[in-house]
Order: structure tokens, then C-alpha cells, then sequence
């Protein structure tokens, strides 16, 4: 752009003066000094525990979804970035890879044309794309954003992505060598949780979970199922859970907990099942209710958006307020009163942690974790549509 | 049409009465929510319509299908998810112009008011034209967790289309239940 | 879809009737008939001409672009189809030739990867694409849209489109043929006006407009420049003019009107420039004011959008007031106040026609044209940034 | 520097006073519009901030480059016309990672209302990144039409770029002009 100016200055004999060569002017003795160009942000090369990733579904522009990359301690400059994540993407991040991943789907025309899936890599140090992964058949699956359609196994040097046709399958992909390995059929089951030190877990029809691990050619090794982990009429779990470490806490839609151990080679159920508890003030009672409506913080904690008109049908309304569970006590330690009615929680792996609410009308709001007092809202700053929030671990 | 056991019935109509897909945000969609982004209500009502009277309804003109098929609230739209068809070029059980039809998709049971009678609904999406913007609906009454496929609503349905880009959603009857939803 | 739910009464031993087979209730005897699946809204084969075009630029997600079909004379179902308009599009529409035409650019990956510019043809029975012309070099002009950036020539068979890069040329194409014939070189002018039989004409950089007529191969057979036909400085005309017959009526932003007559080889500017008018209650001054902020109807009278606060830098402010000027008296017939403030205008071409204005809101207004009585609002029902009106023909 | 011809002055200015880019929609804006599809103020801000007091402001820190960048009637935006990249994960000169600034683009000339002084304002795009969405800002003093290329503020300047794809709009101090604008 300086050489653009040069180049105008020189055709037209022209009355442009750097900045350091103007006239005094009082009481500014010096004009501000001429700035460098081009220039990008830079990203710092650990990124503060107060920073979160945000799914953005865009409804108005499935095509164009997006993945935010968002500083929840600042109320005036939320947004540090944009990674696309096209038409019912989903996406990843890894401190360790150093990482943010894509699974979108692509038509050579947007909307028409010839169809292409693939994981993006993209490099959290300047978050630009470094690496692609084609996924075959055109079959990832699409759907509103879940986190378990897209995860890391085998130390996060594979990722497993859910396929749709209706037909239900696990692409298995290399990310080091960037190629796919397998694709393993899965009919009956949906969504992917890493189980073991290279293999998955899958939730069924018949109300089983179905675990599988992976040779090194990404083949099923030994796989197992069990009965009965969940009664999906009368207890139908949320598809995504809480991770406190390798354990996976599951809410139902009438607010019972039941955890999963998947450190081992088959999802273990957690024996014990128990409440979110009661409350007065409901009508008719309170009920789990949001998108993403459980999370856990670094202690081990959960965090339920819980709607006080709870019914059927209510699970997806949002809640306003966040109910704080000790799973090893089974017991409830917290009720937090929100700001308004929130569909996706998360909490901060900061020092002093804080739970990050995503509100239907794009607002983000921010709490101290501990407390549940207000810190501050981000407004309706960095997304259209937020509905999953991943904090930078 | 008798003698259909206990557990088949109960089955059926989880999977009948759950349904719709790609649900999203709670409280939002109900009616003409414009070029709103935001699919908070009152926000989109005000801006959509600003200082005016509301648009006249969009009825089927016979009184045993009543409501304005505009609105979320209209009874087919029970377990629908997604922008209303009404409101993009289609009608309840029409695809607008330009679009492909899903030939699979999932079916809820919706009561209609008139007649009392609760109707098998198809939710078949519209696709190969991008987010139609209009009228965003989201009901989730029998909606169940992905595993059970025929009755989640965040699936998108264009599926055995030519493109899977997702338009709009239509709301077709395609029979009468055995029995009312619970 | 009554296969799926045949095959699931099959695999369920399932409990769905078919509507016809229903039980009665009081006090409708026979339940709501079953409707047929697939079924698509078919359009009138010759579109009334309550119906207009719109781009949607969709400034939240311009990769997203849209035209919208629209009759105005709905309330309540206004939308009639969205064709798809990506990326900074153009379009045209041809009743003549049953289509829209859609001058686009895409991304291999949405926003990254290979560049492929391309006219799209839609069927104006169906909406549906039949055709394609890709258009080489990655050069399209990519601009908030102007309708003078992709214009017909040569009978309604070639279209003519801009160029920058910022180099300017245009392209002429083959539509019949479905091939892009030749470029031409137009350093320092803009946009593409038809002219005469097979030509056009653009307005350049030094104040002149240079007139070209095209050979049978899309190569510059004759040109000519007139030179000083606008004063940029002081009197820039808006880019887009109204068309009554083959007389383009533009006007600066100061709001005097300037005649081009393209019915020959050579535009020839109609002598004789003349004002808007001026009129009290403005502070500092009535002026043209909006996107699309000129247009005429079947009658050839002139409807310019005003502002009252007119001055520097006001000129897409969008107007409050219409003023209806007869260029063949040069005078001003009427001022239409508006109930918001718009940014396009256009009339239809009906029986009795009305004028139709997109507002920054995104609301759709129709007005009456003779007497500017307001008649109905569409709301925001059909846009999210609706910017230029095409009455349909 | 003195010498320069009036005619030459002239045209300089009118060149480096127009300037912004890619317009639209009038009255828009201003400020943090956050996920508002409506570019109208007063439904934009109330949708951002419902409730709340408005953000803190995004300053230079220095007396002598004041106002909120991310504010639309922030001095240099004068002819700025897009997203403020203040509000999309850049700065006011820098744009947001991920991005690609473009090496061309238009400038204008805006008066500091601290030193007084009229400085050439160089608002080069982001690249490569979709539509921020955030901060839209169109402000149309010196604006001409496309015929004069470098102060029309409807191109898109993402030309030379690796991508053609707008994300939002800088404001880049490249100098001092010789004289205010009129």
C-alpha cells in the first residue's frame, strides 16, 4: 500500500507527506507517525485460559458457519478470529498439535455442483489453513453442531468422523500422515466417544453403547456392547456429555446423571445413577434444557442449564439457571440465577475459572464459576448463532 | 386394523410423536421472523413489522385445518424444525420453486384442533438453495437424542437429493395415528 | 416419502393409516386427505407483473448472495423463490429468453482454494439452473451490486460483463452459444451501458463516455469517445441510471438530471441537463439519496429518492421523500413522502402501478405510483439486505 | 513540499478525500452491531447490549488519536465503508490472523480532531475470511462513482490477494495531507 501511495504520488506530482514530515500543529508538535502495512494480529503462541472456541451455525448462512475464536475477559474486543466451518461443520482443537480441525462439506457451485467433505487443519498460531483431508463418498454426516460427530482417538493423532447417508459409519483418519484409514459400519448407533487409548464408543437404537478398538490400520480390534445403559423414551441422555477426564457424564432429559468411564477398551457404566436434584418455583418442574447443556469444570464439577418449565418437548428451550453438581457426592452444591434464558454452557480452565453462557440471541455472557456472580456480558459480538463452546485447555 | 400389540404401539408412536431435526435455541422461530437474525421474538416481531399490524394470516380456508401456517404455532408444526416453507416460495406441503424435495425424512404426530384427530406428519426438508431466512420454527415435543434416528430433529434431512444444502421445511400429512400423542 | 413410511409400517408392524382409512370424529366426518410427497410450488408460466426481482446482498454472509423473487401485491406470502447470487453477484432477467442470469464467483473451499467465475441461466419456470458459462481469468468486477456491471446486448442473446482487478475490461458472452467470445480492454472506464443494436457504452475516469459497437465475434468494431459529459468533481452522476426506452436518465448527487440517448451506435447526451427541484424543510438541502436511488416507469416518468439533510458524503443516506419528476416537461410532478427511510426504488409495470421501496432495514414498502399513497408493507420478509428492485417486464 | 499546482492539489484531494468502499444502506453502522442483520441502530444496539451498559471503549491510549475504534464515527473511519476489523480480531491498522491484507485499496483523508491535522487514511481489506459481521460502518464523505476508481467505496479491494473474500476494513495512517479536507 505504501508503494500504491508512492506510485499515486508519482503519476499525479502528488501532495502526499509521510506522517513525519508534517507541519507542527498545536499542541501537538508532531503528527501521529505513518503505520506499517500490510499487517496481520499476531496470536499469542499459548493462548490465555480465558479464551474459549465458539461453534457459530450461522442459520441464516448454513453454508457459511464459522468456528470463533473468543476472549471471554474482554468485554470490547471479544473476537480474536474466524476459522470457516462450512455448512454444518464441526470442529477440534488441540493445544498439543498446536491445532484448530474442520469437517465441513463443500458444493463446487455453494449450493450445487460437485461435493466435497474434508477436514481442514488450521494453524492456531496464525489460523490459517495448513492441511487438507478429503473424506470420501460424500457422507459426513449434517447436522446442527455436536461435538461427539467429530473427535480425537490415539493421542490426537486420529480423528473419527460420523457419517450420515442414513446409513451410520465412522470415517477413521490419520491426521500425521493426512489420509483416511477405514471407515467402519455402524448401523443403529450414533455419535462418537473416545474410548481407550485408540478406539470409540457409539450410543444404539436398542438403548446399548457399542465399543470398539482400532488396530493400526484403523480396524475394528475387539469391539463390545452393552445393554441397556439407557431408556430412551422415559431417560433419553443429551448426545453430548461432560468429560472429567476419561469419565463422561451424561444428563438426561428429566435431569439423571449417569456417568461412563471410557479410559479402558469398553465404556464401563458408572453404577448409581442420580438426580440433579428438585426445586421449588417450577411449572411444571424443572428440567435439563439448553443445546449444549451439560459441562464440567477442572475440578471435576458439572454445570446443568436447568428450565423451570421443564416438560415434553422443553429440552431444547434453554435454561436460566445453571445448576452445579458434585458427581462425587451425587449432590448439588450450586443453583446460579442467569440473565436470561441460555441454550450452551461452559467453563474456564482459567485460575480463577468462569462459566460462559450462550444465549439464543447471540449474546455471550460471562460468570464467575465459583459464585455464580455476574462478571460481565461480550453482547452479541462474535457469532450469529453460538450453540457449542470449547474452552482452550 | 386391530390386534397391534402394546409394545409395537408404544413404539410407534415414540417414533411418530418425537421428530422434526435440526433443532437449535429454545424459544425461538415462531413467525415471521424476517431478515432477524436474532430468533429472539419480540426482537424479530418489532423489526419485521415495524410499527405495523401484523400480516394477514395464511390459511388453508377450510375450517378443519385452521391457523396461520406463517406461525410456529400452527398445529402441524408440532415437531418441525427449521424455516417454514410457507414463507419461502413453498406453501405447508410444498417445496418453493428451485427446489428438490427429500424423499426421506422424519414424521411426528401433530393433534389438530378442529377434528381432534392426530395426524402422521412428514417434515420432508427443501434442498439445493441455502438458508431460506424466513420464519425459523423449532418445536421439540417427542424429539429424541440422534441415536434414535427417526425421531431427532438435528439431522438434516436432505438426504437422496441432488444437493444436500438445506432451504426450508415443509409439514405434509401422510395418514391419521392410531392414537392421540400423550 | 410414503415409501419411507410404508417401510416402516412394514419394519414396525406399524400403526399408521393412511388418512382415508381414518375413524370418524364430530364433527368432521372424514379426517384431512393425505397429501402428496414430492411437491414442489410450481410458477405461472408468464409472471405477473406485481412481481418484482430483488438482490439480496447479505452483508453478514456475502459469499451467501441472493435475488429473490417477490410479488408485491402479497402480504403475507410476498417470497416466491430465492435464486442462488453468489458473492458480490449480478443479475439479469430476460422474460424474453424465460431466464435469470447470474453472474457469480466461487471458491473451491467457500472462501479459499480455486477461483471460478461463472454465469449461471435459471429456467424462469422452476428456478432451476440449465446452463453455465465460465467466465475466465478470475477477473470479474466484485462490487456492492450495480445493475451496470452484467448487461444484455445483441437482442437479449450476448451479455456483456465487467471487469476489475483492478484492471478494468469487459467481457462479452455468447449466451446462445454458451461461450465467452472476446474481452475488451476499457482502462479508466466503468460499468456497461447497451447501446444500439450491439454495443455499449461506459462513463470514464476524465469526465467522457466512450461508445463502442460490437462486431459478430464480440470484438470492438467502431468506437467513439465524447468527452465531458459529467463534471466528478462537482456534478458525479450515480452509476446506475433509469431507463425510459433506450434513454438513460442518470443523476448527480446534487440532483440534476442528465438524458443519454443508446439508441444508436454512439450515446449521445440529450442537451439540456436539468434539477430535481429544491423544496423547503431541508437542512441543509434537499438532495438523491440511496443505493438504487433513480428508476422510472412504463410511462417514462422518473422517481428519484431525496434526502433532506443533504450534503458531502449523504448520497446513500436513502431517501425519505420520492420526487417524481416528467423529463419531457423537466419539471417535477410530484413528492411522495415515504414512511422510512429507503434505499432502492423501482415501479412496477402493472395495470395500475406501484412503487416499490427497500428500506435499510430490510423491509419491502409498496406505494401507490400515481398518487403515492403507501399501500402495503411487506416487512423483512424476503431479504436481509435487499438493495436493487427488478420489475418484472 | 510547496510548488504543487492547484490543479494538481485538487485533484489530489478529491482522489484522497473519496475513498472507503463496497457502500450501502444509508443511516447504518455505527458501532458494535454485533450478529444484527439489520444494519439499523437502534435495533442493532439494543439487540447487542440488551439490557447492559455499552462496552468499554477500544482507544489509541494517547490524547492525540482519540475516540473508540470501535465506534463508527471514530475520526478515521471517514470514509470507511465495511466491518471495523477493531471488531473482528484486528486492530485499527492490523487485520485479524487468518486473514491476508490487501496490498491495493482506496485512501481517504480525515481530520484528527486533536492535532487538527487531515491525515491520507488507507483502508485496506482483510482477506480470505468471510463476512465479520461485526461493526458495519459505511461513511461516505469524498465518495464518487466507480468511473473514478480509487474514491468510489463500493469494490471490493480484495484484489491481489491470495483469496478475494471480504472479512472486514482497516484504517491505516499512510501520511498527512497538505491541506484539510473542504
Amino acid at each position: 500500500m505504501r508503494l500504491f501511495v508512492r506510485l499515486l504520488s508519482t503519476a499525479l506530482g502528488l501532495a502526499v507527506l509521510p506522517a513525519h514530515a508534517a507541519t507542527p500543529a498545536e499542541p501537538y508538535a508532531k503528527p501521529l507517525p505513518e503505520e506499517a502495512i500490510p499487517s496481520v494480529s499476531a496470536l499469542p503462541g499459548q493462548w490465555p485460559k480465558s479464551w474459549v472456541l465458539i461453534n457459530d451455525f450461522h442459520f441464516n448462512a448454513i453454508v457459511d458457519g464459522r468456528v470463533v475464536v473468543v476472549d471471554t475477559s474482554s468485554a470490547n474486543q471479544p473476537l480474536k478470529g474466524i476459522v470457516r466451518a462450512a455448512q454444518f461443520a464441526n470442529s477440534l482443537v488441540s493445544t498439543k498439535r498446536g491445532e484448530i480441525l474442520t469437517s465441513e462439506t463443500f458444493y463446487s457451485r455453494l449450493t450445487r455442483g460437485e461435493r466435497t467433505d474434508a477436514i481442514t487443519i488450521w494453524d492456531m498460531a496464525d489460523l490459517k489453513p495448513k492441511g487438507e483431508i478429503v473424506l470420501p463418498g460424500g457422507k459426513r454426516q449434517l447436522s446442527v453442531t455436536y461435538p461427539n460427530l467429530f473427535q480425537f482417538t490415539n493421542g490426537e493423532k486420529w480423528a473419527l468422523v460420523a457419517n450420515f447417508t442414513p446409513a451410520q459409519s465412522v470415517t477413521v483418519v490419520d491426521l500425521d500422515g493426512r489420509k483416511v484409514l477405514n471407515e467402519i459400519d455402524l448401523p443403529g448407533c450414533a455419535q462418537i466417544y473416545p474410548t481407550g487409548q485408540r478406539g470409540f464408543s457409539s450410543l444404539c437404537a436398542d438403548g446399548s453403547i457399542f465399543s470398539a478398538t482400532l488396530d493400526d490400520q484403523g480396524k475394528v480390534a475387539t469391539s463390545r456392547t452393552i445393554k441397556a445403559v439407557q431408556d430412551i423414551d422415559r431417560q433419553p441422555l443429551f448426545s453430548a456429555p461432560a468429560m472429567v477426564g476419561r469419565t463422561a457424564w451424561f444428563v438426561s432429559q428429566h435431569g439423571m446423571l449417569q456417568g461412563f468411564d471410557l479410559s479402558g477398551d469398553v465404556a464401563r457404566p458408572i453404577p448409581g445413577a442420580f438426580s440433579v436434584g428438585t426445586a421449588e418455583g417450577a411449572a411444571p418442574e424443572w428440567r435439563p434444557s439448553g443445546w449444549q447443556v451439560i459441562n464440567a469444570d477442572a475440578a471435576g464439577r458439572l454445570y446443568v442449564l436447568m428450565n423451570p418449565a421443564g416438560k415434553e418437548g422443553s429440552h431444547k428451550d434453554g435454561g436460566t439457571e445453571v445448576w452445579v453438581i458434585d458427581p462425587a457426592k451425587k449432590a448439588r452444591v450450586a443453583r446460579y440465577p442467569l440473565k436470561a434464558q441460555s441454550v450452551a454452557v461452559a467453563v474456564t480452565r482459567e485460575d480463577r475459572p468462569h462459566m460462559v453462557l450462550a444465549r439464543a440471541d447471540g449474546v455471550i455472557d460471562v460468570y464467575d464459576a465459583a459464585s455464580g456472580a455476574f462478571v460481565r456480558t461480550l453482547g452479541a459480538t462474535v457469532a450469529f448463532n453460538p450453540i457449542v463452546i470449547t474452552p482452550v485447555q | 386394523m386391530a390386534g397391534f400389540d402394546k409394545i409395537a404401539e408404544r413404539f410407534t408412536r415414540s417414533i411418530a410423536r418425537g421428530t422434526s431435526r435440526r433443532s437449535l435455541l429454545a424459544t425461538l422461530g415462531m413467525g415471521m421472523t424476517g431478515a432477524a437474525v436474532f430468533p429472539v421474538l419480540p426482537v424479530a416481531r418489532a423489526s419485521t413489522h415495524p410499527g405495523g399490524a401484523a400480516h394477514p394470516p395464511v390459511t388453508s380456508g377450510i375450517a378443519q385445518d385452521p391457523g396461520d401456517r406463517t406461525t410456529c404455532d400452527y398445529w402441524r408444526y408440532c415437531a418441525i424444525d427449521g424455516f417454514l416453507c410457507t414463507c419461502c416460495g413453498g406453501t405447508v406441503n410444498t417445496c418453493p420453486p428451485g427446489t428438490e424435495m427429500s424423499p426421506i425424512t422424519w414424521i411426528g404426530t401433530c393433534t389438530n384442533p378442529a377434528d381432534k384427530r392426530a395426524y402422521i406428519i412428514s417434515y420432508n426438508d427443501c434442498c439445493g438453495v441455502s438458508s431460506c431466512g424466513q420464519c425459523l420454527c423449532n418445536r421439540n415435543e417427542g424429539d429424541r437424542p440422534q441415536v434414535r434416528t427417526q425421531s431427532n430433529n438435528d439431522y438434516n434431512w436432505c438426504l437422496g437429493t441432488e444437493s444436500s444444502i438445506y432451504n426450508c421445511s415443509t409439514a405434509v400429512i401422510v395418514g391419521v395415528a392410531l392414537d392421540q400423542p400423550q
